[in-house]
């Protein structure tokens, strides 16, 4: 069943590439030569081909059954846009060509830009970030020089952040050198609006606020606007973390709400692939406030219809803080969010919404009696639970790993941090109601068994291509390559 | 629309379940002001896929690719044929349509390739250890700048004259927001020993590229003893990963960390993302570095597994005390680079570097015979700068009427110098003796 | 070779296990003339994959795609749209590169899909049954009528004017091989009911098509009658599926056979093939039907299951005695069928089939503008014939220059009948408004 | 576990596809229009991924494990095969187009007749037969036209057939007109001279011969230039069956046996995909007697090199049989088998074919004695033993069914028919030395246990995705489509 490391079946000497034999030129390298071979085993392509197809088996995919993974928004990945990314003109141009020969890429990033501006009103939007967080850090980074610009970079670094944050949020703010000052969830889920008051009460260190909406726990934050106003008043920015965008885009614009910064992950909203970990990628969009340190390179469209990059820090871009990448970020999931939006228009983003926000509700309502919800009320794209039904000694892990053996891949686990064993379920829009029909049976089943303490659960998952697997041991003397076992130096035969 | 499966029965259905009139009462907590009466204006409406594959093969069709014609653009992202079956691989539903393996009793797939890929970097780079991927070569070095700050303590971090200009300005950046001092060495084509003069005390990490940006490779092992006797980092940079292949890898010349990108094995140009962002480190470092790790343990029937581990270095866990705030790494192209690894072999790998190395110099031959044109890098591996008699701008102007692609000018990369008559210009596998030589004579015609 | 995983090591080891000393030993059996010393000679040797890959490109590159500008060509195969989803699923493995499904536990994901498939064309044709599919429309022609006379024992076909000629061609070979009269109606636009007066007592079966080889959508019930009464079978053809959304289906009309080619629904053009011929029939004739079937039964444990059955009828069965000596189908193509047609579904055909209806409306009236152009068919769905004042050949020409691949000259259709001034053409609903005007306009210059 | 329907999980109303609003114009239908809706179910994109996704999961293949089906010849399937017959110009091109515009496919087209003709040593061949069968059909008819030609159409009919024959010999014999007249099989699994001597002691009769060389007991027939000699000397006609030519392609050429004509199975000796059931591709080479007699279209090269299609029976074709098919064959097969062609060179395909035949030798040298050889001596391609080994009770079915549960496909049972009990293994050149160790370890254990008469082996599979099925039953009441459930007219939500 186990398939084997490629170093355990594949030789130094086989290759799967048939290359014209070189002639061991190698003149101009000065002596610069490498001495010890890298020992890498190669496969035979029929051999390579079964190898990554059997790995391949033992994952779980969105395309083979109902994913979800709270927060992380897993969708449909329609097929088209990969087809698309692969076009030659799009897959197959160099980062440094002539601009004069890639206009069509230049004005695909335009297109795009053009759309996630109007979609959130905003007025700019920064496409290099390579992924959520890094969009993220392209907003801190932004408040950062705009505080700089006022002579303020030095005193004001105090960043608000609620419990509920994703961790990205806290990390970024300490990368771009701010503190966290942490702020509390009140019962409804939201912002403690006293505790925001009173933190605000000195505001000449307050850098800005970064605030997750609709929030981790799902829920949309009813004093958004009354949170802007104030950090504004504070002297601060407002960075509004956009994972969740996909329950609002098409319905509600951010710029609207008085956010000055926020990144777009376009796997989530988007449905860019997410590969198993990445690549993500994380526009971010400014408010006038802070587009004029956007980042470089960006595409502007001159007046004569052609389509230039500003790469250097001048002109247009001389207040920028600066480059975050080597290149113009993610092309590649540029043109996948494009056909995806092309595909569904502002109608259709619309619905994606509303049937994200619908489905959520559905599950809400459909285990409410058998859970316990985190929060009262309607949730937007994801329903909460906390652990409080089950029996003792039942937890939150035990039931996402009993999903495993129902087909099903787990919700979130433990997360948000301010709900107790948190399980936070986030359907998506692309699922149909017989799925979610038969999702929830599975899991009520499941919760009643964990409610009356049924002990299986803790071995669960039985019917996985692995059983539950060993973190303390991997942590505590980590393994994080293969060996050859004793007596061998290369890859075995 | 054909990615929504809900109907309006359904719809219907679901609202009465759970006690709701419409869509809308989801939405009661949206201040009022921000309510839209439709959908956002401005915008088109769904278009079906015909119509939306058609305007976007237009757009791509106003692209020149790089395999249309005679190409040598390098300089950080290198042309190189990708095999058939890795991207069959890469677009395998299991590897393509999930997640970050959260769960790994349904990721083992994800998993087990994840910690091939570790294992192949680490030999490539002759490091010990390798993270599961950063989001691209320019990312992984700042990344690294940062833990060598870290780990030393220091705030002071040194780039030579030969780095990418890229790879430093996006490491500029992320120190300077931290509060840690960049020294930038001069812009120079074989500079990058100047490292060793450099290094003091209160340095944190030099960091040196092999090949640079101007193509040339240099063993660095002096660098690494210079800094190591200041109790400094050495970071090694690379951009083209298939030079690993031929020339004096991290490992070799002693370096703390090794980073670099790792697009020209078995990831499109794509017009410069998604890439794959190469990391590996020295074992006693391990603790401190950012990114996904992922390592071998056992399940509960005692079997070989894979899990995602110290996760406790990341912001999930640590927060605002993770040692990055990256929350993903490039998991499809790490697969896809350990893919083509895998047809490669050792064997593939050092002739394909061969085969690179030696188009390189069949077109360094042809264009030095060119008059006026000095070959200007003084050991390369594929890529290397020459220096026209005539403004640089216009004879890649020039070259591109004639269908050339001739690379990039010194100019773009370093506005700030003065290298207005410099190309820098790569060769690959996919170099053909017929581009080389419409090269030459394009070059001829032209200066 | 990257595509043989045996090694020199393995060769020599195996060869020691089975007690040879090379592979030359196992072609003992090899006639001493017939040995080869060495490869055979006048060939290339091998070659990687971009050199392979490079020099298809530039085949492929000689020829003008169908999508590359405005096209009308139809006569037997259609330029439609494929949802990216299809060729996604007829790519996956466990699909593409699996057999026949003779072991049905492990091949449940093929039998379903065929079941699906049956059920798909039973519908779409309006008739009892079909089979797994067959090569093409044109051989599932041939079929047909040599399995007509199998169940009529009789030995006369009889084929309308308006069939397809390669159709016709193809039907006439296998009955003739057979020692079966095919008789061919004379060639006529709007001549399939001409079938109801040929029909006599000798008659096994008679064969029309609508939409027909010009175009022309005729109501066929009244020939079904006609062949009923002399206890003759009525076989329906058709070339373009998607009509079946709107047209007459042959089970309306009484038709006892329907074949057809599947092409239009999730199979590209590829220059003819492969593709997926469909074949349906009574409930009383299944088992004298060419080909395979899939029928649903039970496993062991009572779950439902999929298996190949009434193999009775076929050759690896029956041999000398099986109804046809075809071993195959067209399998991935009937996967491509059916995947897109579940894309479709009833409102996606309809509605996909009206809006080629509606182009062609466009098209017709577009050209019927033009002065001295007369078109002939008299009802049509996607697909018509037009008179020129000119030589259509010549017509043809001028249109390629003029950029507009214009359709297909009936003189190459018929060369021994004179049609020298008639063009068919085609459009679908990837037909746009300018690729009409486009026509339109430059054969206003030309005529 | 087991994935619906989709008449049982779509919707009539549902669609995957976004089209333009169509304006219901029928004025030029004349009426003739459909009544009776199809009534069949759409799924959304989602939903359809997921269905294929889950089917194809139930499904076994060689690009999952090791797939020894003899005959069939299973072998690695590049993907490059796959890009290449993807190229606009060769996928979106159509049979009908003007042939200026399709110079390219008509050379690709040159360029692997002129591969299949030096390869095989034969001056022509038949591009356009549809698969293995009608490329049989296709050298059969030639024989037919060119026995008309000789004036004896009408006296020779009888086609000599071994009884070890595919059945499609026999089956295309009696197409043609033909009666078949079978040879038995001497002890070493050859053609049985003295018999065939026999047979053709009256030669007005014959029309020729059909032979399988490599023939279906993976033996070469030692005696072949003699039987080509004998029916040539009846006045007859040598028909080659080449679906074993994987075994001599490079190492051997049919011309140089006196064959007549011969198809070649491109999915089998070229690797074209076999996709479940077909597409095949059967190119006929055909000798110097029979070429004027081929089927059009085919391509020929002018002198100016442009090349051109002969369609019409008249100048070059004057004498060809006719046609056999719509348009010029499987151009989407002939790009991926001339893609392998190139692949492999003339040096990689003779290291094909003896790849192929020192697989097949290994199975058999290793499986020797646990299990009964059919023949004595070298095999060709594939391994064959008969069921003598196994104990009474237990049979070649339950040994294949075992096999299914030790991970791999069983080998071609009960084939050919004059062996009992037969078991084919055709391994093919891509499997790995490790793959087929464990292969023979396997199916030793099995075969060990069927000496022993373990009965459990009439269970199996224990472990597939079904568990045995009833074959009898569906034959029985053939159920050939979904019914709507009583009750329901179109398709159920």
């Amino acid at each position: 069943q186990a398939e084997g490391l490629i170093f355990e079946i594949g030789t130094s000497e086989t290759t799967g590439v048939d290359l014209p034999a070189p002639k061991n030129r190698t003149g101009r390298l000065g002596g610069v030569a490498r001495k010890v071979p890298t020992g890498l085993p190669g496969l035979s392509e029929p051999e390579m081909v079964r190898h990554y197809m059997r790995l391949s088996q033992r994952n779980y995919a969105i395309d083979l059954g109902f994913f979800p993974l709270g927060s992380c928004t897993m969708k449909h990945n329609p097929r088209l846009n990969e087809k698309m990314a692969r076009l030659p003109g799009f897959g197959d141009i160099h980062p440094m060509q002539p601009q004069a020969t890639v206009q069509g890429a230049l004005e695909l990033i335009d297109e795009l830009a053009t759309w996630l501006k109007t979609l959130t009103n905003m007025p700019f939007v920064a496409m290099s970030p390579k992924a959520g967080a890094h969009g993220e850090l392209a907003g801190m980074l932004a408040i950062r020089q705009a505080l700089i610009a006022r002579g303020e970079g030095e005193t004001r670094k105090r960043v608000l952040v609620p419990a509920s944050a994703h961790g990205t949020n806290p990390a970024t703010a300490v990368q771009c050198g701010f503190e966290v000052d942490e702020i509390k969830a009140n019962a409804r889920g939201r912002v403690d609006m006293d505790m925001l008051r009173a933190k605000l009460e000195r505001t000449d260190d307050v850098a800005g606020i970064m605030l997750t909406n609709p929030n981790t726990c799902g829920l949309f934050e009813t004093d958004i606007k009354e949170i802007a106003d104030l950090i504004h008043a504070a002297g601060g920015y407002f960075y509004c973390d956009g994972a969740n965008f996909n329950a609002i885009v098409g319905r509600v614009r951010p710029g609207d709400l008085g956010v000055d910064a926020m990144h777009i992950n376009l796997h989530k909203t988007f449905s860019t692939p997410h590969g198993g970990g990445g690549p993500g990628s994380g526009p971010t969009v400014l408010s006038q406030a802070l587009a004029p340190y956007a980042p470089v390179p960006f595409v502007v469209k001159n007046e004569d219809g052609v389509y230039s990059l500003v790469e250097d820090m001048d002109g247009e871009a001389s207040e920028s803080f600066g480059r975050m990448v080597a290149f113009h970020g993610q092309m590649g999931m540029f043109v996948r969010a494009l056909a995806y939006i092309l595909s569904h228009g502002a109608d259709g983003l619309k619905q994606v919404a509303e049937d994200a926000v619908l489905n959520a509700n559905y599950i809400a309502a459909k285990l409410k009696h058998v859970m316990t919800p985190a929060f009262e009320g309607y949730c937007m794209h994801e329903a909460l639970f906390s652990d409080a039904f089950t029996a003792d000694g039942i937890e939150t892990l035990d039931i996402a790993k009993a999903l495993i053996d129902e087909g099903y891949h787990p919700m979130t686990m433990y997360f948000p941090l301010v709900v107790h064993g948190a399980m936070l379920i986030e359907p998506t829009e692309t699922e149909s109601k017989a799925t979610l029909d038969q999702f929830c049976a599975s899991l009520e089943s499941i919760a009643r068994r964990a409610a009356q303490g049924d002990e299986t659960l803790k071995g669960a998952p039985y019917l996985a291509p692995a059983r539950r697997l060993d973190e303390t041991r991997a942590a505590r003397k980590p393994v994080l390559k293969w060996t050859a076992p004793e007596g061998e130096t290369v890859a075995a035969e | 629309m054909r990615y929504l499966p809900l109907t309006d029965d359904d719809r219907k259905a679901m609202l009465k379940v759970i006690g709701a009139k419409s869509a809308d009462d989801f939405y009661g907590d949206v201040p009022e002001s921000a309510r839209l009466g439709g959908q956002v204006a401005g915008l088109p409406d769904h278009q079906g896929e015909l119509a939306v594959e058609r305007h976007l093969s237009k757009l791509a069709a106003k692209n020149r690719s790089a395999s249309s014609g005679p190409f040598f653009v390098g300089a950080g992202a290198y042309k190189h044929h990708i095999p058939a079956s890795v991207d069959m691989v890469i677009q395998r539903s299991e590897f393509l349509t999930t997640y970050t393996p959260y769960q790994p009793e349904i990721a083992q797939g994800t998993l087990q390739t994840l910690f091939e890929f570790q294992t192949q970097v680490a030999a490539l780079t002759a490091m010990d250890v390798a993270n599961a991927s950063m989001y691209d070569g320019s990312t992984a070095c700042a990344e690294a700048a940062v833990m060598a700050c870290r780990v030393t303590r220091r705030k002071k971090v040194i780039l030579s004259g030969g780095l990418h200009p890229h790879y430093a300005a996006a490491t500029r950046l992320l120190c300077e927001a931290q509060g840690l001092e960049v020294v930038h060495l001069p812009v120079a084509v074989d500079g990058e020993m100047a490292l060793a003069e450099a290094v003091d005390d209160q340095t944190a990490c030099v960091i040196g590229q092999s090949p640079n940006i101007f193509g040339t490779v240099t063993d660095l092992s002096a660098v690494a003893d210079a800094a190591h006797e200041k109790k400094a980092l050495f970071v090694s940079v690379f951009t083209e990963a298939v030079a690993l292949g031929l020339v004096t890898p991290p490992g070799e010349m002693g370096a703390d960390i090794a980073v670099g990108e790792g697009q020209s094995i078995g990831v499109p140009l794509g017009f410069g993302g998604p890439y794959v962002g190469l990391f590996a480190c020295t074992e006693k470092l391990v603790r401190q570095m950012p990114g996904r790790l992922c390592g071998e343990t056992v399940d509960a029937d005692g079997k070989r597994g894979f899990v995602l581990t110290l996760s406790t270095r990341e912001q999930h866990i640590r927060r605002d005390k993770a040692t990055s705030n990256i929350c993903t790494n490039s998991g499809l192209c790490a697969l896809a680079f350990t893919a083509h690894m895998t047809l490669l072999g050792d064997k593939g790998l050092r002739d394909l570097a061969l085969l690179n190395h030696e188009a390189a110099c069949d077109l360094a031959d042809a264009l030095e015979a060119v008059p006026g044109v000095e070959i200007v890098t003084p050991r390369f591996f594929n890529e290397f700068a020459f220096r026209t008699p005539m403004n640089a701008e216009a004879v890649l102007a020039m070259l591109d009427e004639a269908g050339v692609v001739g690379g990039v000018r010194a100019s773009r990369l370093f506005p700030a110098e003065h290298m207005g008559d410099v190309i820098i210009c790569a060769a690959t596998e996919c170099t053909t003796p017929e581009d080389i030589a419409a090269y030459a004579a394009a070059l001829k015609e032209i200066v």
